[in-house]
């Protein structure tokens, strides 16, 4: 999928003016999309007068429904990064819910989650055979990943949970991890977000959302996305890793053994799409195993990962955004919805203007056309129906690829199928 | 003659790929603090060589010794342990990863891939004169710092022998010339280089001694001092040279391309790829392309082709204005284009010989009727291009893959021939491809123009520009910004003008305008 | 300052000092309750070959295909069919309709009569295979064939046993503020969402009400999605509701778990679910369910198949006939609850109130 | 000859290796696989079976198509699954509320179907072409939204009309439907599985005999080969894009116009991912396709028959996933093996290489 998405006429320039590599860091940017976002979020919550939109239980469901994502997503990178792309990541994470909830009814949630990661990595293993020791193309082997991961958790659940759970298609319930708050300081931002100061409040509820009744798996999972980071681009390992997706054939000629890293780096990724497997299993209100109850998750965590231009901070926003689109319209349904549609309008005034800032007229107009629309539906509806709520995360998704598209970089041989001599 | 322990005995070396012996009992030896150059037509094994010396593969008889022991290379890493290095023919960097990262990337264990790195890469650039940047990225380096970047990398590792597969190839000769002064003041240091280069001149300049492959198998050694390049090139073809020289001129005054102040942009803000370009290409006529790569030929090319959209000015061929039209349309309107890359531009690798015949000429006879194929008619047509410029191979039905790459060049020069075009774009036509297949193409090209063909020749090789041209005009950073005499000029010249040292011959006429611009954007 | 949240006193819903709803009049009490007509009359059913095509979950999956089967072993155990004459074949997800169609058949060319389709899903395949064997006796719970008089429609008043829900739930709501959790907004769903509303309405006319569906028509994830359900109800929870009622199989079990640590009350549907396994862990906020007598109805069907009297089937089965009830296990039920719903299924079961069967 | 060998031989390979594969699981979970496979090929002479398998072989087939034209230009339509469910919807509604005389109101459903897959797709393709978006990505999406389409097309207050406790579009009249063939108790082939087969040779001739196939390989085969040759790279990828959303829209045509005359609740999901399963399997070949579509429908059809002998019927799911994972496996060797001798016969031709 990587060549054929290049477009001749879109290839760099002949022979750029040297430049230091970024003027600003990337961490900065991300603090600044992340002030951005609140602002935002603040100011719609005010204008339209749904505090739902930054309360403390929104940014807890966010948060809930954002984790198997963003491991999902963490999982792409690993393999991406590596060159391989992974559109196996559902079957791998199925597996991994599997293996999460034959460990963790018997052993407790720890063993879940390493049983899930050693079911996702067998997962990544026969991914890893069959492109990178035969040279199957990667979605091709993908899609046969998510067959068989379906089929065999299915085969297994009738062996072995049928006994147990009397269902075929669920497995007896697992225990679920405990989960911490930073209590004083959760307390006293509920006091603040309960006083509906604008702004202050957003905020507090937003902190507080994420320091109040946090599971150890959304630790792991911070940690996971800061430890691929670390990994990744400061070490050498992680070095190395990420020239097999750039250039194999320089990688190899250096003496690094481009296939044991791309095997790695995919057992790696089927790892963590394993754990984000488990993230559903061990999550609170899921009793365990369940058929379909990945539910597509895996895609969406490519999806993620994409959107986040293939950087551990870009796939956390992703997700976040991901889950935060879906908590919202899960929990409050069309009204709060329209909110966040009003939201978009602001989000397209300010770029507009930024557009006229910058003579962008054809931008500029477009985003008024889109702004007027958007504006138009918030004032005729009052509620967004319930059809077009459910996929909102999907609508989204779609409308920022779009837009932002053009921006993404993919690893140069990501999905290339490379052939050692 | 082996005084002191050779740094590389080479000896008994075999290889067979499917379908071909690389290497058959090959001998070489390398004296510790020697360039050695290795010579031999396009094929004849030279990487293949290199390759296993490299330690990139295993050579299926023979043996290696490194310092007088011998070794064996498993992989790049076990030799690289020996203290061999190795430049490759294609430049091996990843563009998305800074220069210091690719110079330490498999050698990380030496100093780590922090500042300690970035210090020794800034001593070593300091030892050797290849200064670069280590924190830029390789993607916004030109050709020369790319180079650079290889030769650091193999320092960084601490080789003493270093392989130089066609460094040159890129490079003008200015360049050339820097690269040679580095190489000689490292050789005071005691490396050891291992040079291969098709330019024979090149060759006798630097080399301490030379050793020519032919078809896989040494077929002697000579002293650079005294041989000629003449008697050289006869050892590598075991026969006459041919030469692109061509004088009497064909030229006559009917304009078959017309190119007015064509403008493109990579992106909007910045600098133009391509800047106020105006020419005319006549029929009869060859006009030559010099300069750099990597300022605006190829987009130049790619825009006249329509590949790239132009963002201002025309481009017409005959009296027909093709701005606004398609790279087919402009193909059906006469152009046969030759691709600078043959393998990603101008075949499809695993389709028969037959189906490359069809590409690019999808719309016209004898390959299709209307929107229906006419497979009989595109295989009768791939078989006369087969027979009339010699493409060795068994059938027109086997894989494009299966050629050698001069046959290949030869089935898509034959291509482009066909369907009588008014004009031809030839884009490094020659690159890459041996002596044999090399005459073959240019008689090809000669007598086409004898019968009229306007042709746009854009070759790195000043040489076969000079040879063919009827007329050179000079491209830097997206402009052309100086005319040629090739009756007159001297690849030197040339080379000045290409890299904007300034004219240094009456050969060569700057463009006042050109000039003028030129330096304006210095201050941009 | 970090602390195990399960430690220490939790529970946001169980802060409020809210006293409930004001109520409306209770209706009169009930006379004396006589719902069903004994039947001990013996009846021999060791003849019968008996054949269950379940719908998606088959039996295990803790919901009405469950039910279905336990209206089996009981008829297994009460009229004598012997083991080897029965035949359960389970459908598959997102399965093609020629699927249902050739286990419909395979079970009619095996001679097993009654054959019953579990789910309205079988409706379009029963339209066509019943025909085509009109000496075998067919029935379909949750739906009906039109013009194919060897199917018996197995029909239930879910919107009747909903309202005795929602009654329930006006009762325990602190907050006078309840919710419902939907897994799919298609017909069936939506008659529980209607006669639950309809019945919170009746016991408490101010009372608030939460809705979702956790996805629409023709996406049946919503089923499978305890996460989802979770989550919606969290948010229903957060919007004020301290009771929930959800007719979202699998994903129920996220309900609950959400009602559970949230510290509110919740009431299962289909089955009894405070005795079911598989949502243990949280069966003490489940104050009631939702009871769809799928056991009766499969029951009943091959008791009158044995007697051959179809007609004395009812026509829906509905609270006059114990089709549709309320659960009291776990003791969530007081007397006076008890009378008060006692009085709201007489007066519906006399007729005096309709329940919608659509919102 | 070596040809032939190389298409048959993978296949044939994968197979026999999933099979083994599958009986080992079988035999470690306590079943004996040989009765198992017997159940399976019995079961084709059972009732309805040989007809069904037939029915979905054609469906399969024409899901898997609509993924080939895609795969033939490295363009991975993920999006017939929405495809096929919109198109659905909407020919049933259009179906459904006009009346025309017989055979021209089955064929303005068929068009309608094959127009609104085709804009189905166009979003994804119109935003890579102008927008650069993964198509992956996009329609993965685009099957997420198309759920939500129509959901929205048959509620009750657009187009559905409830039916018992199933909602479904307003039943397409007589005219619209389209006969099938009668087999008795052994069922009905649907008329609209000829279609099938005719999108098959259509399909064949235009990959082999036109100037588009042409340029689709191409563009496939190196995307860099076919710019310079011509091909204009977005126009191609928009044209292929909508061009597969058609014929996925066709895919529910068969079911709807030979059997259920309606779109309904009970619409089976899942029917685009085959179709890449079985496009992979067949290698974008119409008669590799064939193949691969009546294995698939085999698997499906007869695999029910494993409940009758207490085998749980997910095997054949991961014979499946085994099947396609294997064949590619086994193709990708057979093609280096079958390169390199190419290469070493020109050699051999040519003279480059000694007699040794
Ligand atoms: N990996 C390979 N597989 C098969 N054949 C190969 C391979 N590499 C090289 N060859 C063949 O081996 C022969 C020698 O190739 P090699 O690249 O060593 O030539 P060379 O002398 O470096 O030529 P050039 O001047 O073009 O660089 C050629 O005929 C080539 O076709
Ligand atoms: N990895 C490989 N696998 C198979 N064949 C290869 C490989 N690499 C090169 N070849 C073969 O080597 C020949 C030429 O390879 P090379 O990379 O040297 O290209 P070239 O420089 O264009 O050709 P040449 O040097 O012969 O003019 C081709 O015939 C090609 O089939
Ligand atoms: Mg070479
Ligand atoms: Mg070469």
């Amino acid at each position: 999928m990587s060549a054929s998405l290049m477009n001749p006429a879109e290839a760099p320039l002949a022979v750029p003016p040297p430049r230091r590599a970024r003027r600003i860091p990337g961490w900065a940017i991300g603090a600044l999309g992340v002030a951005g976002a609140v602002v935002l979020l603040s100011t719609t919550s005010y204008l339209t007068g749904v505090p739902q939109l930054t309360s403390t239980g929104t940014i807890q469901t966010a948060v809930r429904l954002a984790l198997p994502i963003l491991l999902a997503a963490l999982g792409g990178l690993w393999a991406e990064r590596a060159g391989v792309v992974n559109i196996g990541l559902e079957g791998m994470m199925i597996m991994g819910t599997w293996g999460a909830a034959w460990a963790g009814y018997q052993w407790g949630p720890w063993a879940a989650l390493v049983s899930a990661a050693v079911f996702g990595a067998l997962g990544g293993l026969l991914h890893a055979i069959a492109t990178v020791t035969f040279g199957v193309n990667h979605i091709v082997s993908g899609v046969a990943i998510n067959l068989l991961g379906a089929g065999l958790t299915k085969y297994l659940s009738t062996l072995i949970f049928f006994p147990l759970s009397h269902n075929p298609r669920e497995s007896p319930s697992v225990p679920k991890f405990d989960t911490y708050s930073a209590s004083g300081l959760s307390d006293w931002l509920g006091t603040l977000e309960a006083q509906q100061r604008v702004g202050l409040s957003d905020v507090a509820g937003i902190l507080r959302g994420l320091i109040t009744g946090v599971s150890p798996l959304t630790m792991l999972a911070i940690l996971l996305v800061v430890g691929s980071y670390l990994v990744l681009w400061r070490t050498r390992f992680g070095l190395r890793l990420r020239s097999c997706g750039e250039n194999p054939v320089a990688a190899e000629s250096l003496g690094v053994n481009v296939y044991r890293y791309k095997y790695l780096a995919v057992i790696a990724s089927g790892a963590l799409a394993g754990i984000g497997g488990a993230a559903l299993v061990l999550n609170p209100g899921q009793p365990g195993y369940l058929e379909g109850q990945t539910n597509g998750r895996g895609f969406i965590g490519l999806a993620a990962m994409i959107f986040g231009n293939w950087r551990p901070g870009g796939l956390l926003g992703g997700a976040a955004l991901f889950g935060y689109a879906d908590g919202l319209q899960l929990r409050s349904g069309g009204k709060t919805f329209l909110a966040l549609i009003y939201g978009a309008v602001l989000l397209l005034v300010v770029i507009v203007i930024w557009q006229l800032v910058r003579r962008r007229w054809f931008a500029a107009a477009f985003g008024i056309l889109a702004a007027g629309l958007l504006y138009a539906i918030y004032y005729s509806v009052d509620e967004v129906p319930s059809e077009l709520t459910t996929y909102a995360p999907h609508l989204v998704t779609l409308i920022v690829l779009a837009v932002a598209s053009q921006r993404l970089r993919m690893p140069a041989a990501d999905g290339v199928v490379y052939r050692r001599g | 003659m082996s005084s002191p322990t050779p740094a590389v005995v080479l000896s008994g070396i075999t290889k067979r790929f499917p379908g071909v012996v690389a290497n058959s009992d090959v001998h070489l030896s390398v004296q510790v603090g020697e360039v050695h150059a290795l010579c031999g037509e396009n094929g004849a094994g030279k990487s293949t060589l290199m390759k296993i010396l490299y330690g990139m593969q295993q050579p299926d008889e023979g043996t290696i010794e490194v310092a007088g022991e011998q070794v064996r290379f498993r992989t790049p890493a076990d030799a690289i342990k020996a203290g061999i290095g190795m430049v490759h023919q294609h430049f091996m960097l990843a563009d998305n990863l800074t220069v210091q990262e690719n110079v330490v990337l498999g050698a990380e264990s030496l100093h780590g891939i922090g500042g300690k790195a970035r210090k020794r890469i800034q001593e070593l650039a300091a030892a050797t004169g290849l200064t670069v940047d280590p924190g830029v990225l390789v993607e916004r380096l030109g050709v020369a710092d790319r180079q650079r970047v290889e030769i650091l990398k193999v320092l960084y590792r601490g080789a003493k022998v270093i392989i130089l597969d066609e460094p040159t190839a890129v490079l003008v000769p200015q360049e050339v010339d820097e690269l040679f002064a580095t190489l000689r003041g490292m050789q005071q240091q005691g490396f050891t280089f291992l040079f291969i280069s098709h330019k024979l001149d090149e060759v006798r300049a630097i080399a301490d001694s030379v050793t020519v492959i032919r078809r896989g198998t040494t077929v002697g050694t000579a002293d650079p001092k005294t041989v000629s390049s003449r008697q050289l090139a006869e050892m590598m073809v075991g026969s006459e040279l041919p030469s692109p020289e061509t004088r009497e001129s064909t030229v006559t005054d009917r304009v078959v391309l017309r190119v007015e102040n064509l403008g493109l942009v990579a992106a909007e803000g910045t600098r133009p790829v391509l800047d106020n370009i105006d020419l005319v290409v006549r029929a009869g006529e060859i006009l030559g392309i010099a300069g750099v790569e990597g300022n605006g030929q190829t987009e130049l090319v790619e825009t006249i082709m329509g590949m790239r959209k132009a963002h201002h000015g025309r481009v017409l061929v005959g009296d027909r204005d093709v701005t606004r039209l398609g790279t087919l349309a402009r193909r059906e309107a006469g152009i046969g284009y030759i691709p600078e890359d043959r393998h990603r531009q101008g075949l499809l690798l695993t389709q028969p010989l037959w189906a490359n015949r069809i590409l690019g000429h999808q719309t016209r006879r004898p390959v299709s009727k209307g929107q229906w194929l006419d497979l009989a008619g595109a295989k009768q047509d791939t078989a006369r291009i087969v027979e009339d410029f010699d493409v060795r191979t068994p059938s027109i039905d086997v894989a494009a893959v299966a050629l050698s790459g001069g046959n290949q060049q030869k089935l898509v020069v034959g291509r482009e021939l066909s369907g009588d075009p008014v004009l031809l774009i030839a884009s490094h036509p020659t690159r890459g491809v041996d002596v044999g297949a090399q005459a073959l193409i240019w008689d090809e090209i000669k007598n086409a123009r004898a019968r009229g063909l306007a042709v746009l020749l854009i070759s790195a090789d000043l040489d076969e520009l000079i040879g063919l041209s009827d007329t050179i005009r000079v491209m830097l950073r997206g402009r052309l910004v100086a005319d040629a005499d090739p009756a007159t000029v001297t690849p030197e010249d040339l080379g000045s003008a290409m890299t904007g040292a300034g004219a240094t011959s009456t050969a060569v006429a700057e463009h006042a305008t050109g000039a003028e611009k030129a330096s304006e954007s210095e201050g941009e | 300052a970090c602390a195990k949240d399960t430690g220490g006193t939790q529970g946001s819903g169980s802060t409020n000092t809210a006293e409930g709803c004001k109520l409306a009049d209770k209706p009169p009490a009930a006379a004396a309750t006589s719902s069903k007509a004994a039947s001990d009359e013996k009846v021999d059913g060791s003849a019968l070959k008996v054949g269950l095509a379940y719908d998606i979950g088959g039996r295990g999956d803790a919901s009405f295909n469950d039910s279905a089967a336990a209206g089996l072993d009981k008829a297994k155990a009460d009229l004598g069919i012997k083991p080897e004459n029965v035949k359960e074949l389970t459908a598959a997800p997102n399965e093609p309709e020629d699927a249902k169609l050739t286990r419909l058949r395979q079970l009619a060319s095996e001679g097993f009569s009654p054959i019953i389709g579990v789910g309205f899903a079988y409706a379009e395949s029963l339209a066509v295979v019943a025909p085509e064997f009109p000496n075998i006796k067919f029935a379909i719970v949750d739906g009906a064939v039109e013009g194919a008089a060897n199917v018996t429609p197995l029909l239930f008043a879910e919107e009747q046993g909903s309202f005795l829900a929602g009654v329930i739930a006006a009762y325990q709501s602190k907050k006078c503020h309840v919710g419902f959790v939907g897994g799919v907004e298609i017909p069936l769903i939506q008659k529980f969402d209607a006669g639950y509303e309809q019945g919170a309405k009746a016991a408490a006319p101010d009372i608030k009400i939460e809705k979702k569906y956790l996805t629409p028509a023709g996406d049946f994830t919503g089923f499978q999605d305890p996460t989802k359900g979770g989550e919606a109800a969290t948010g229903q929870i957060e919007s004020g509701a301290d009771v929930l009622y959800h007719a979202a199989g699998a994903s129920g079990k996220g309900v609950f778990s959400a009602a559970k640590t949230a510290g509110v009350k919740a009431i299962g549907v289909d089955s009894d679910q405070y005795n079911q396994k598989t949502v243990e862990e949280s069966k003490d906020v489940i104050v009631s369910s939702m009871l769809k007598r799928v056991d009766v109805a499969v029951f009943e069907l091959i008791r009158a198949v044995a007697k051959n009297d179809l007609a004395s089937l009812p026509k829906v089965f509905d609270l006059s006939v114990d089709g549709v009830g309320y659960a009291t296990s776990g003791g969530k039920i007081d007397d006076n609850l008890k009378g008060v719903l006692e009085g709201y299924k007489a007066q519906i079961i006399e007729g005096k109130i309709k329940v919608k069967s659509a919102p | 000859m070596g040809m032939l060998r190389g298409k048959l031989l993978p296949p044939v390979l994968a197979i026999l290796f999933s099979a083994l594969l599958c009986g080992i699981a079988l035999m470690v979970s306590g079943a004996n696989p040989l009765r198992a496979f017997g159940v399976m090929l019995g079961q084709i002479g059972q009732g309805t079976t040989a007809v069904d398998i037939i029915n979905s072989t054609g469906t399969y087939y024409i899901a898997a198509l609509a993924v080939a034209i895609g795969f033939q230009m490295n363009l991975f339509n993920i999006g017939v699954e929405g495809q096929y469910r919109v198109a659905a919807v909407v020919a049933a509604v259009v179906g459904g509320s006009i009346v025309l005389p017989p055979g021209l109101h089955a064929l303005v459903i068929i068009l309608t179907a094959a127009v609104a897959g085709a804009l189905w797709a166009a979003v994804p393709a119109i935003l890579k072409v102008t927008r650069g978006v993964n198509e992956v990505i996009s329609t993965i999406m685009m099957n997420g939204l198309a759920l939500g389409l129509a959901a929205y097309l048959i509620g009750s207050d657009v187009f559905g009309e409830l039916r018992g406790n199933n909602i479904r579009t307003p039943e397409i009249p007589h005219s619209g439907w389209v006969p099938g063939i009668s087999f008795g108790s052994s069922g009905t082939v649907f008329g609209l599985v000829f279609l099938a087969a005719l999108l098959g040779i259509g399909y064949w001739v235009m990959m082999n005999r036109t100037r588009f196939g042409f340029e689709l390989r191409a563009s496939g085969e190196s995307s860099t080969a076919a710019a310079a040759g011509g091909v204009n790279a977005k126009k191609m990828i928009l044209i292929a894009m909508l061009l597969s959303g058609a014929i996925a829209g066709l895919v529910s045509m068969p079911e709807i116009l030979g059997r259920d005359h309606t779109y309904n609740l009970n619409f089976p999901a899942g029917i685009g991912f085959s179709g890449i399963a079985i496009a992979l399997l067949g290698r974008n070949h119409p008669g590799g396709i064939a193949f691969g579509a009546l294995l698939w429908a085999f698997l499906d059809k007869s695999g029910l028959a494993l409940d009758n002998v207490g085998v749980p019927r997910e095997i054949v799911t991961i014979m499946q996933g085994a099947i396609v994972l294997s064949v590619v496996v086994a193709y990708e060797v057979v093609r280096r093996f079958e390169l390199a001798a190419q290469q070493r016969q020109v050699g051999r031709q040519l003279g480059t290489v000694d007699a040794a």
